[in-house]
Order: C-alpha cells, then structure tokens, then sequence
C-alpha cells in the first residue's frame, strides 16, 4: 500500500534519513521503533509531504507521492496524527472534528463520522463546546486522534499517541488503535512505547540515526536481544 | 551658463505642493534662456526633510551655484539658510512661509513671498473694511503653516477687539470635521477663519453647509481656499475670502500670460507656489548671470536691485526686524459665481465684496 | 445635547467604515501572522482605483465595488503569492519591514503614476445630507455604512459558517495541522490576503466620495486600523467592527469635547488602556 | 547538526590582523577632517555616525533582546526636544541639556517598559508606535512647551569653552564630526562590553525564551528595562546631537513613525543582533540613499556613456529617476529582506563561509 | 528540622476549574518526591504555583520556611528553586554551552566562572560533546538533558524535574533515572520529580504524592502507592510493577 523506497532526507546541511526502504501492506499495523532522533518523525513527515526529500521515492498505491502537496496525500487517504498533537486551540472540539473533514471525499459522512468518533471517545461528546487549547493532555490526544479518523482515511500515521499519557490512558489508546484496524484502516505507528507498540503490531521496523537496522514481526523483535537492550532496557 | 542650485520637496509628504514650485522654476528656466541667459539648474530633492535638505545645499555649495532658489517648507528653508550664511551662497525662498527665515539677519538670504503674519492681518483688514465682526473661530492644520498663521492672526485680533471664540486645529488626513464644526457652530462666531490645503477647504465648507454652519464671513487663510479645485465646487466655495500671494487676474505684468502658459504646458492651473518659484528663479537667474556667476557680487545684485513681473514689484527690504524681505502684497479674494476676484486692496479690485455671507440653500 | 448627538452619529457612521479596514486587517493577521505595514496602502490603491473609474469612466463610486472587490482581490493575491508567502515564518521584524518596503513601492509607484497631487471626487451627492431632527448624517457616509454593514454581516456568515471559512481560521491556529487535515494553506493564505486587501480596497472606494486622495494617506489608515484591530482582538470580525465603531466615536466625540488636535492622542491613550486592561481585545479569547 | 557559529563569542579572540586593522581604520577616522575639507562629505560622515549610534542603540533592545520597538523615535525627539527646548528657552548649553535629554529618555522608557513590557509580539510593537505617536501629538499640541507645528529654531549655538580658551564655536563641521564619531565610537564600545557580559546573555536569554528565562533566575522587568535603558540613553543622545547639528526640529522630523522606522531598518538591513550590522547598515542606506536621491544612478549612467544626457533615455532618466528614488529605495528594501533575510552582514558572512569551502 | 519545601492547601482556579484544590504535602531535604496523576490532573500547574509562574489561588508554598506567595520565578530561582518545562525549552539560537551559562550567571557575575560551572554540568549529563552545537537542533532527548543542565547550573537546592523522560525509550530513560539518582547521591540537591513512566518513578521516588482531578488523592512509599486501590483505578489501571 506505501511503499518507501531510498529516501534520503536532509534538514539543511544535516542528513537525517539514509536510503530508507518501508512497506506497509494494507490492513497491517506496522510500527516503527528507534531512539531519539532517529528520524521517525521526519519520516513520517515525509510521508505527510511536510517536508520535501532529497532523493528516493515514496509511493501510495502506486502514486508517486514526490507529486503530490500535503493536502492533496490528504485527499489519497493517508492522514497524520502528529507528534504533540497539533489540536485548534481556539476552535471547539466539535469544530476541530468538522475540520477533520474538510476534505470533499469526507464530507458527506460527517455526521456520521462525528457519531462514530462520539461513541469511540464519550469524553469527547461531553466536551463537545470545550475549546481545544483548553484541554487536557489526554482529551487533547484523543480529540487528536478521532479528528484524524473523520478523513475516512485508508492509511492512518500516529506519532506517539501515548506521549505523556498516563498509564490508563496509555492501554486505552493502544485498545483504540486496535479497534481502528480492525475496522479496516491500515497503521503506521511510531512510538516509544516500545512494548506496547511491538505487541500489537504486525510487523515492525528498527531505525537506527536515519537508517532501517532490523525489520520483522513484533513478536519477533520483542524478544530479540539487540531490541531488548537498546529500547527496552532490559 | 550658470549654475543655479534648486531645493524643492519633491518626494515625500509635502511633495503635492513641491510639484507646482518645480513647474515653476522650468517655466522660469525656459523663459531665461528665451532671454539669452543659460541656466545650468542643479535640482535637489529635500523629500521635505531638513537633513536631507541640508544635504542637498551643501553638495550644492560645493559645486559652486552661483546661488540657491529654494527650499519649499518653512522647516527646510530654516535649516538651509544658516549653511547659506555660512557657505556664502544666496539664498532665495520662494514661498516659505515662517517668519524667523528672514529674521535672523542673514545677509545671503532673501524672501520673495510675504511671511505668515500678512496672510491673517490682510484678511482680518478686509473683513474689518466690510463690517463690525466681534468674534472669530479658528480651525486650521496643525502644521507649521497653519499654526503659525493663526498665532499672528490671534495677535492681530487682540489688537483690532475681536474676541476668539474657538481655536481648533486638526492633523491632515481626518475626513470628519463634522463634530468640530458642529462645536463652533455652538459658538455661533461672525468670522470663521481656516487655515487648510485645498482637499481639507472643500470639506470643511462641505461639512460646513450641511451642519449649516453661517457666519457673517469664511475667510480662508491659506493655499487651499485660492486654488481652482476649491472654486469650482460652487455649492460650497462661492463667497469664501481667502488671501494669496499671487492670482492670474492681478494687474501685475505677465500674471495672466504665465497663468495660460502654465495651463498650457502642464495641464493645470499654477499656484501662487508656482508663481513665486517662476518669479524667485527668473530673478536669481538674471541676476546671477550678470554677475557672471559670482556670488559676492549676485549677493550685492539681489540687495540692490528690483524688479517688475508677475509678483508686482519686488524689492529686498530691511524692515521691522526683517532683512531682505520682498514686501509683497497679499492680495483679498473672493469667489464669486465660481470666479476669483480681487476684492481687496481696493487699487488691485476687480470686485465688490459680497458681505455678509448668503444663507445657506 | 445636539452637539453630542451629532458627534455620536457622525462617529458611528466614520466607525462603519473603520470597522471595514480593521476588518481586512484582522483576517490578514489572523491567518498570516503578518503585520501588515502596508494596509493603508492597498487601501490608497483602492481609492485610486475608484477614482480612475470615476473620472474616466464615469462609473459610480458606490458601484465602482463591484470592480474595485475583485481587482482588490485578485492584487492582494498577488502580493501574497509573490511577496508574503517567502515570509512565512521569518523573523518578525523582517515581516514587518517587508511590508514596510511594500507600501512604499506601492505609494511612489502611485505617485509616479497619479502625481502627489490630492485629487477630490466629487459627486453630485458628495456634499449632500439627510435632516433627521436637527442632525444631519451625511448621504454618501449612510450608504457605505449600509454597504459596510452587509458586507460584515457576509463575512461573518462566511467564517464561521462555511467549511472554506473555517478552514481560514484552522490556518491561522496550526499551519501545519490544517495542512494534515487537507486544507491547502497556501490558498488559504491567498484567500484570506485577497479577502483583506479587497476590504481594505472596498473602505477605500467607500471613502473615496467624502474624502480626498494622495499617494501617502496610506499611513494614517495603517495606524488607525492596527489600533481598531487590536481594540477588538485580533482575528474576531465581530471584535474589529466594534473598535471600528468605537474608533469612530472616540475621535468624534473628543473632537468637540476636548479639542480636534487630542483626538487621536484619546484615540491611542485608549488602545493602551485596552492592550494593559484586557490585552485580548474587547472581543478576543486569549493572546500568545 | 552543525557546531554552532555561536553569536556570543564572535569577539572572543580577534586576531592581531584584525585588531591592527581596526586601528588604522579607526586612525584613519580621525584623521579624516584633516584631508577632506568638503562640507559635503562631512556632512555624510555625520550622518553617518547618527545612523550607527541609532542603529546600534536600536540593536540593544530589538536584536539582543528581541523587543521589536517601532517607537524609538520617542526618545529621539524625547533628546532633541528636550535639548533644544533648554536650550532655546533657558540658555542651557546643549552638553547639559543633552543629559537632560538622557535623563527625560529614561523617564520615558520606564514609562514605555511598564505599559508595554507586558505585551508580547505584535502587541508589543503596536504598543511601541502607539506611545511615540502619543508623544509626536503632544509635541504638536504642547504649544507653549515645544512651540507645536511650528518647531523650535536656534539662533546660536554656544561656544565650546576651556577655562578661557575657545575650542570651538561650532561654525564648521568638523567639531560635529569629532562629536558624532566618538559618540559612535561610544555606543560601539558600550554594546561589546554589553555583549561580553552577563547582560549580553540575558538579554539574548530573553529574546530567546521569556519564560525560560524567567525560569532560570532572569528578572524579567529589570533586564529588557536596562536594555530599553541603554537604547533609549543613545538613541536620546543620537537626538540631541541631530537637534543641534541640524539647527532645526519640529514634531515631523523627530518624532515621525518614520524615524523610528529608519532605525529599524538600519539595523536589520545591516544584520540583527550583532555588533557590526548597524554599522553595515549605516554604511549601507545613508549613501545609497543619498545616491538614490541626487540621482547619482542617472548620472553614473551618463558619466560611463550608457545613454547621453541630451538625449530621451537620457532626459526621461533625469526626470523619472529623480522622482523614483524613494521607489527604488523601497524596492531595495523589499529585496534585502526577501534575499539577505540576515541583513547585508549576514549575507555576506555566507558568502564567505561558502567560499571559505570551496 | 524544617521541611525544604512545604505546600499549604494551595489552590489554583482558572475561571471555574479546579486545577489544584487544596493540596498540601511537604518535602524533606536530600530526597526524592515522585508526583504522578492522571492527564489534566494539576501537576504541571503545581509547578507553576510553587515556582512562582502562577500566583496560587489559596494556601501557601513555604521554601526552607520561607513565604514565596507572590514571588517572580527569577526571585524563587535565586532563593535556590529551578524547575524545568514539560515542552522543553532551549534558547534555540544559543550554543548548547551558552544555554548553560545562562543558568551559571544565576549565582556568578563573571563570564569565566560561568563558563567552567556550564562546562561542569555538561558533563554531569553527559552532553559536554555537544557544548558548541545550537541548542535548536538537538533531538528531544538531547534538548531534555539540556533543560536538566541548564537548571543545574543554577546551582539549586530544590529542583523540580517535569517529564525528563517523555518521549525517550526505555533505554534513554534509564540514563536520565541514573542522573537523578547520581545528584540525589551527591546529596545536596533534593528533588521533585513528574512522571508518567511508573518504572522509572518506583525506582527513583523516596515518597509519592498523587494528584487527581486537582485533589491531593494519596502520599506514601511507592510500595504504598501502587497497592492503593484507589490510585490504581485513577491511575495505573492493571499496571504490575
Ligand atoms: N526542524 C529541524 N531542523 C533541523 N534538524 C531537525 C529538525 N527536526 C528534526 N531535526 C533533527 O533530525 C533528526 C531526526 O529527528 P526526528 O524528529 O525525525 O526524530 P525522531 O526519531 O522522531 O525522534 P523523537 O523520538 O525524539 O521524536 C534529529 O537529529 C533532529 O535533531
Ligand atoms: N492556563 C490555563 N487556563 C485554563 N485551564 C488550564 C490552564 N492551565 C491548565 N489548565 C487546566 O488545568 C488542568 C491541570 O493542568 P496541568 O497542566 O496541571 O495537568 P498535568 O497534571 O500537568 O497534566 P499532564 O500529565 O497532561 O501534563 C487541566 O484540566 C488543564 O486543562
Ligand atoms: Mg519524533
Ligand atoms: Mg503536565
């Protein structure tokens, strides 16, 4: 479905991405794992056109992406829930859902889209006139998340959903991420939560300062030493 | 030829005005050369500003001008004239308007136009002349022009007994003088007196009429009120008095020639800026290439010397603390069925006054 | 008590128009993030446009809008493709200064075109007005007051009620998220300097019977609408046409209260007032 | 990641080459009334030497400490009035009246600090013009106190006295120039010391981040006031000289939104926050504008035969070129920003570090 | 012995929300407090009271006995408190050694002092490699030590650590949970520390404080803390240390 191929990526003088190669299939949950500043978000960035790549290619059921403007990768159904969440402050939760599809092809599923996030996230029908900018850090996720899913999107990119989340809410999102998919929307997840997101994944990448070090099924990569040492701390 | 330095605001705020004084001075240039006497003019943009325009006088005085026509504003024309004393060079001010210019007792400046303080007394005579008015209302720009033509005016007014009722001046670019004039209205004044260029003139009579604003007399102390513009929104300029240094209709030689020529050649009326700058440049010319570009010897020409044309008769005075000042006429005017004429000095009038001021239609 | 009512109403009818250039301005900042230096400029553009259409083509000033919005729109586009977009997230000071340079361009390139002279348009209605109890309200400020007030009221409707408006103001909150929520920002950011130089343009149409035109009026209108916006809150249409109004009656009523030549000194001692006593504008939410 | 090229220690160690060019630049300054007698040149020089001392003053609060003023023409014309008016109107001779003027600045700028130090951003530079706004129109309205509209001339400017013996009675340039050169010089010296010392890092500390700042032990209030402080003494001190020397002020050429929009520029046009932009940017603009202005470009383009005077380019470049100056001038300025985002000085530091790797 | 740090039923409203009510505890010198609670609970803002950033609504916060009500952050940092931002917040065009320096001139005037404390507490977290690079381009791990040094520097007695470990694996954290344990045994700092990370937290904490909803829900060891059933439903869910 997404089909990384030798990317390199460089902010200004400083490569960050080396001749990266990543496959997602459709239906799978792959997650990404690696150190910090290892380049994940930057990949994903890649992904989302944010940022332009240097050299390679990235191409989404056969598009090439390098064609394409961020809203556009929109539009082909892939859709970001970004590193430090990126609500509208000043636009209510419910205003925030509608934005999340303000995309044509959303459009005439948004009530229905908003019923469905609503029942996914009760918390947020509570809120439902709260601003944005003045939720908590865990409502702020999930307002992030459900806003990403009004897209209708084929292939959803989560940025550490769990960051800065307390535990009950940590299991919570990781159960929400399984529900998605299995609702049939494909994941590329990064997270350091690594335990977490390599038991739940299909399969999983390792990057290591810009370059894919392992790949496997996370499972697998669970109980491999390397990972073990370098992530889990074990 | 000879060189003759020109500083003028050709950019910047006052740039609207500066134009008619640049047209002015190619006039005279032209008019020069018909003469025989080549000008080699060295044209300075002060952008209204007196570093700038201090600048431009000493690249000038470097250059070796023969002299220096110029600046345009008050401000200007203060800063240049103590390098013009200094350097040397003479100096002739076309149309600043400030008194001290020629107070100082500066031996290389001179002034052709009259100073603020005849603006007021010429018109407050007439008005004097034609009735027995006891109040006045002042509203006028607050820029130096303005400000320092109503502070004579109010010095004048003391003098005469009249009482000011009002003293309001407001900063260019305020559409709204509705509220002020309502205000003075309030104090139902026999003379409004107005300082303003020609865009704040119309809208002050505009505004004027539809508040219904009706003393015994407008008098417009200022640039705006003598220009065509103002005289052909008939509904409201008809009967204004305003004072000027120059009109195309005045007896004085050559006025209505330069008036059609003018016309002719850019398109619009001149302005008595206009007709100074022409006069002031045609004067430093001659008497510049006479003396064969000598400024000692231009200096001593511009003292001693006089002259007939378009400004009447011109001649640089020591007087009342002044040093060669042109004692210029101002000349009353009135609009009349949209047309400028001389009401006052009685000599120079092609006119009756109307007085006092129709009502309202 | 006739005086009062008549600077209260001339105010009020001078704010509808204030309220229009705020109006721009605020959409401009709200989204961009960009002071705009050069507002007053493309307002002056705006006269002069009505003014060229008036005098050689005999179209009406009020109807003149009707060109004037789009050709406004369509230049205010321009500069924000061109110009502005390379200045997204600069330095502050430099998007300042860049619209600072802008209005000068765009004065001295109408002073070079138009001369500095002030050109006065005057209509058969420029110097008339309407009676209404002894105040008189004049006729061409009551009808760009009626015009300005439908165009709020459109504006307003369109913000916050349509996908596309509210898309603006997503752009104006988080780039980037609205990016990843597929709203092309780059339009928006056209749209929305479009949107403002045509408001901006329109109060100059408006204006243009009633006042006079010369290439550097622009700044005094830059002024007066950074401190209508700021009095309001900056990005809230509501919040700019209430400084507008209240802009308006400041000067008007302080004018005959106190004198013609503090009015603006009042003007600017309350945009302090504000900015210390309730820093989010009379209408914002929160600032920074 | 790059090492950085880090602002703060640039002068650390200046090399002998360096310092021995400093000298005999700053040798050949002083020296040079001595070789060029032209008033105009001087006059330049002079103009010169104001821009730096306003730049490098502007540079304190706006590039070190990141608080964009758009009001400093507020203590321009708080010095230049307050001189001229002592002057003037009390006979007190304008080395005092300049301190007074100094005084009167920091008056203001505490007063500006404590309404607009609040504000962050955009507001903070709203808020900046708006109080040098107030300020203009109250000069203009203060009639009794600045003589409004109509300025405030001197007729005389008292002689410099030592003892008995006359050093100067003013009457050329060259002690202006003496004057304006050391006050620069001053200004120079007072921003390096300030760069080198704990007030450079916290003043940068806050440009950077105020809360972070705040955090580790910076009082907020103290320190962008000392740095309002220091710019507002020299841009006071820039004021009073420019009264003196140019004999003449009124509320437009002192207190203008203009001005403080000059001093802006200098600065950012030579390059922000460091030491030698302002002086960059003075070099820059006060020449170019002059060229622009006497129309040196038309008549450059005369001089190498491009097109002869006589002739229509020629004419037409006489008559539109004189008229367009502040045009081209603007889109100068557009240019800079769009292509030297880090003024001339930065720029150019790019250039030479490209080279330096090829 | 009087407590470092104690907090007296402060409360902080933000119009009508409770962010903290009442919550009073206090901290003996040379520890370490672990303060954990679930999203939105009041941690952060508790920061903020005690550090000065906010004035509290109600209740006091007394440093080495001392009032701080109304005291400006700088004020509080000089009296010996420095905490560091949940968003980090490095001066972004500064050297990361600079950066440090600015913390350093807390208690020194001289450039050179500075200099050799920045340098110090570099490699404390072990950042000194990077002394020279901007601070804007280190990755969030990195820009976390910096927040640490940076405070450091100030040469506290309290410091008050927010979410350091956010957004590090496991591996990363462990080397942050080593510096804290490392000043905590150098003694003279005592220390309080958010977090979200219940590993890291049972093993550095001497005593936990637990917010909820604004409310002080529970203080104890982390022994204590875990097998509180109350905490476990706010909180930690079926977490198993
Ligand atoms: N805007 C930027 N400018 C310069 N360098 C950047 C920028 N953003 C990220 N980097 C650098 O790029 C590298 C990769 O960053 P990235 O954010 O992709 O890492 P990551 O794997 O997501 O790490 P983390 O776990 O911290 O989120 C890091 O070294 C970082 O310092
Ligand atoms: N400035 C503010 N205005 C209004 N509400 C605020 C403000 N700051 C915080 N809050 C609210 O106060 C509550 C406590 O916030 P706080 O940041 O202290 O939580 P926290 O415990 O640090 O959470 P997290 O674990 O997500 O960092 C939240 O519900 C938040 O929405
Ligand atoms: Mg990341
Ligand atoms: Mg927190």
């Amino acid at each position: 479905m997404l089909k990384v191929d030798k990317l390199n990526f460089s902010y200004g003088d400083m490569q960050v991405i080396w001749d990266l190669d990543l496959v997602v299939n459709a239906g799978e949950i792959v997650t990404v794992v690696g150190a910090n500043g290892a380049g994940k978000s930057t990949t994903l960035r890649n992904i989302s056109r944010l940022v332009k790549w240097q050299s390679g290619s990235i191409s989404f059921n056969d598009a090439d992406l390098a064609k394409f403007e961020p809203h556009e990768v929109v539009e082909m159904g892939i859709v970001q829930v970004p590193e430090g969440r990126k609500i509208f402050p000043e636009m209510t939760v419910i205003e925030n859902l509608r934005m999340g599809s303000f995309i044509k092809s959303a459009r005439p599923k948004r009530d229905e889209n908003i019923d469905r996030v609503f029942t996914m996230f009760p918390r947020l029908k509570e809120r439902e006139k709260q601003l944005g900018g003045t939720m908590s850090g865990g409502e702020q996720q999930m307002l992030a998340i459900a806003r990403g899913l009004m897209t209708n999107p084929k292939l959803i990119l989560l940025d550490e959903p769990s960051l800065g989340l307390a535990p009950l809410m940590v299991k919570f999102i990781f159960d929400i991420i399984q529900e998605i998919n299995r609702q049939g929307v494909t994941v590329l997840l990064v997270e350091q939560n690594v335990y977490q997101s390599l038991r739940i994944a299909h399969r999983a990448y390792v990057l290591e300062t810009g370059r894919v070090v392992m790949t496997g099924v996370g499972e697998e990569l669970l109980n491999n030493d390397h990972v073990k040492k370098a992530f889990l701390g074990m | 030829p000879v060189k003759i330095g020109f500083i003028n605001s050709i950019t910047g705020p006052e740039a609207p005005i500066g134009e008619n004084l640049t047209n002015g001075v190619t006039m005279a240039i032209e008019d020069l050369k018909k003469k025989g006497v080549e000008v080699q003019l060295m044209k300075e943009d002060d952008t209204g500003k007196p570093q700038i325009s201090m600048s431009a006088m000493e690249k000038l005085a470097g250059q070796g001008v023969a002299g220096v026509v110029g600046p345009y504003t008050s401000a200007c024309a203060n800063a240049v004239s103590k390098l013009a004393e200094k350097y040397k060079v003479p100096l002739l001010v076309p149309a600043a308007a400030k008194e001290e210019i020629t107070r100082q007792g500066l031996k290389y400046v001179y002034r052709l136009n009259a100073p603020a303080d005849k603006y007021a007394s010429s018109l407050i005579d007439a008005a004097l002349v034609m009735g027995k008015p006891k109040t006045i209302a002042f509203i006028y720009e607050n820029t130096d022009f303005g400000t320092s033509t109503v502070k004579t005016a109010k010095e004048y007014i003391a003098k005469k007994g009249i009482k000011m009722v009002a003293d309001e001046s407001y900063s260019k670019g305020s559409p709204d003088y509705r509220s002020t004039l309502s205000k003075i209205k309030g104090q139902n004044p026999d003379l409004v007196f107005m300082v303003s260029y020609v865009a704040d003139a119309i809208l002050l009579m505009r505004q004027s009429r539809e508040i219904g604003l009706q003393p015994q007399a407008f008098l417009g102390g200022g640039a705006g009120f003598t220009t065509v513009q103002f005289a052909k929104e008939t509904t409201i300029s008809n009967n204004v008095f305003s004072t000027t240094q120059w009109t195309d209709d005045v007896s004085w030689p050559g006025a209505k020639d330069f008036f059609n020529r003018y016309k002719a050649k850019f398109g619009k009326e001149p302005t008595y800026h206009a007709a100074c700058a022409y006069q002031a440049m045609l004067i430093m010319g001659e008497t510049a290439s006479k003396n064969g570009g000598d400024r000692e010897k231009t200096k001593a020409g511009l003292k001693s010397g006089s002259w007939k044309g378009i400004m009447g008769d011109t001649k640089f005075e020591d007087y009342d603390g002044f040093t060669n000042q042109n004692k210029h006429q101002m000349l009353v005017l009135q609009i009349q069925d949209g047309q400028f004429e001389t009401v006052f000095p009685t000599n120079f009038a092609s006119k009756k006054p109307i007085f006092p001021f129709p009502k309202w239609k | 008590m006739l005086v009062f009512m008549q600077s209260l109403i001339s105010g009020i009818l001078i704010g509808g128009v204030y309220a229009l250039i705020g109006i721009g301005l605020t959409i401009i900042f709200g989204v961009m993030r960009v002071i705009n230096f050069a507002h007053g400029d493309i307002l002056m553009i705006g006269m002069y446009m009505t003014y060229s259409l008036f005098t050689f083509f005999g179209i009406d000033p009020f109807v003149s809008i009707v060109i004037t919005i789009p050709l406004m729109f369509m230049f205010g586009a321009f500069l924000q493709k061109v110009f502005i977009n390379r200045m997204q997230g600069a330095l502050p000071q430099n998007q300042i200064l860049l619209t600072i340079g802008l209005g000068m361009i765009m004065s001295n390139t109408m002073m070079l075109a138009f001369t500095s002279d002030y050109k006065i348009l005057s209509t058969d209605y420029s110097s008339s007005s309407i009676k209404l109890a002894g105040i008189s309200i004049s006729t061409p400020l009551a009808i760009s007051f009626l015009i300005t007030a439908a165009i709020t009221a459109m504006l307003y409707w369109f913000l916050l009620k349509t996908d596309t408006g509210q898309a603006i103001r997503a752009t104006a909150q988080d780039r980037e998220a609205a990016q990843l929520m597929g709203i092309n920002v780059k339009w928006m950011s056209i749209l929305a300097f479009g949107m403002g130089s045509a408001l901006a343009g329109t109060a100059g149409a408006l204006i243009s019977p009633t006042y006079y035109i010369f290439p550097q009026i622009g700044s005094t209108f830059t002024l007066k609408a950074f401190v209508i916006t700021v009095l309001g809150g900056m990005g809230s249409i509501v919040g700019a046409t209430i400084g507008g109004v209240i802009i308006g009656i400041a000067e008007s009523v302080s004018a005959v209260y106190i004198s013609s030549g503090w009015k603006d000194v009042v003007v600017f001692v309350l945009f302090l007032l504000v900015l210390l006593f309730k820093p989010a504008g009379l209408m914002g939410k929160s600032r920074m | 990641m790059k090492p950085a090229i880090s602002i703060i220690r640039s002068s650390a160690g200046a090399s002998p080459v360096a310092i021995a060019l400093g000298l005999a630049v700053l040798a050949g300054l002083f020296l040079f009334p001595q070789f060029v007698q032209s008033p105009y040149a001087l006059h330049i020089m002079i103009l010169i030497f104001l821009s730096v001392i306003m730049g490098e003053a502007w540079n304190v609060i706006g590039g070190y400490t990141g608080q964009y003023s758009v009001g400093h023409a507020a203590y321009f014309g708080a010095g230049a009035y307050t001189t001229m008016i002592l002057l003037q109107y009390k006979q007190i001779s304008p080395w005092y009246g300049a301190l007074a003027g100094i005084a009167v600045s920091l008056v203001v700028s505490l007063i500006i600090g404590s309404i607009c130090f609040r504000l962050r951003g955009p507001y903070f530079v709203l808020a900046s013009i708006a109080v040098a706004e107030i300020m203009r129109l109250s000069a203009m309205n203060l009639k009794d106190l600045t003589n409004g509209a109509e300025g405030i001339l001197i007729t005389e400017i008292p002689h410099l006295k030592f003892g008995d013996t006359l050093i100067t009675d003013f009457l050329t340039k060259v002690p202006f120039y003496y004057i304006g050169l050391v006050i620069a010089i001053v200004t120079i010296l007072v921003t390096w010391l300030m760069q080198n010392s704990k007030l450079g890092y916290y003043f940068q500390a806050i440009r950077e981040d105020q809360d972070a700042a705040h955090s580790l032990g910076i009082s907020l209030s103290l320190f962008k006031s000392s740095a309002l402080a220091i710019s507002a003494v020299f841009t006071s001190l820039a004021g009073s000289f420019y009264a003196i020397y140019i004999g003449f002020i009124d509320p437009p050429t002192v207190l203008a939104l203009d001005i403080s929009v000059q001093i802006v520029l200098i600065c950012i046009i030579g390059g922000i926050g460091t030491i030698w932009g302002p002086v960059v940017g003075a070099l820059v603009l006060v020449p170019l504008s002059e060229a622009l202005r006497s129309n040196m470009i038309a008549q450059g383009i005369f001089k190498i035969g491009l097109a002869s005077e006589e002739s229509g380019v020629g004419i037409f470049l006489k008559e539109h070129l004189s008229h367009a100056h502040a045009l081209i001038y603007g889109i100068l300025v557009v240019v800079v920003i769009l292509f030297m985002p880090d003024g001339v000085l930065g720029w150019a530091k790019k250039l030479a570090a490209k080279k330096g790797k090829e | 012995m009087t407590p470092i740090l104690e907090i007296k039923q402060v409360s902080k409203f933000f119009g009508g929300l409770a962010a903290n009510s009442d919550v009073s505890f206090h901290m003996d010198e040379g520890m370490i407090m672990g303060l954990i609670g679930p999203n939105g609970a009041g941690k952060t803002t508790l920061f903020n009271c005690i550090t000065g950033y906010y004035p509290p609504s109600k209740g006091d916060v007394l440093f080495k006995g001392q009032k701080l009500n109304g005291l400006q952050p700088d004020r509080v940092c000089k009296l010996g408190m420095v905490r560091t931002w949940q968003k980090v917040r490095p001066l972004t065009k500064l050297s990361v050694l600079d950066n440090v320096m600015v913390g350093a001139l807390c208690r020194t005037n001289s450039l050179k002092v500075a200099r050799e404390i920045a340098h110090e507490q570099l490699k404390v977290v072990r950042l000194d490699h990077k002394a020279d690079f901007i601070a804007g381009g280190l990755p969030i791990g990195e820009r976390k030590k910096l927040e640490v040094a940076r405070a450091l520097a100030t040469k506290p007695e309290l410091l008050l650590l927010d979410e350091v470990m956010g957004g590090l694996n496991p591996a990363e954290s462990d080397e942050i949970i080593q510096l804290i344990l490392d000043i905590k045994k150098a003694g003279a700092i005592t220390q309080m520390v958010i977090e979200h990370d219940m590993k890291a937290i049972m093993r550095i904490s001497d005593r936990i404080v637990v917010l909820n909803s604004g409310e002080k829900l529970a203080e104890g060891s982390p022994a204590e803390i875990v097998s509180n059933p109350e905490v476990v439903r706010a909180y930690l869910g079926d977490f198993h240390a």
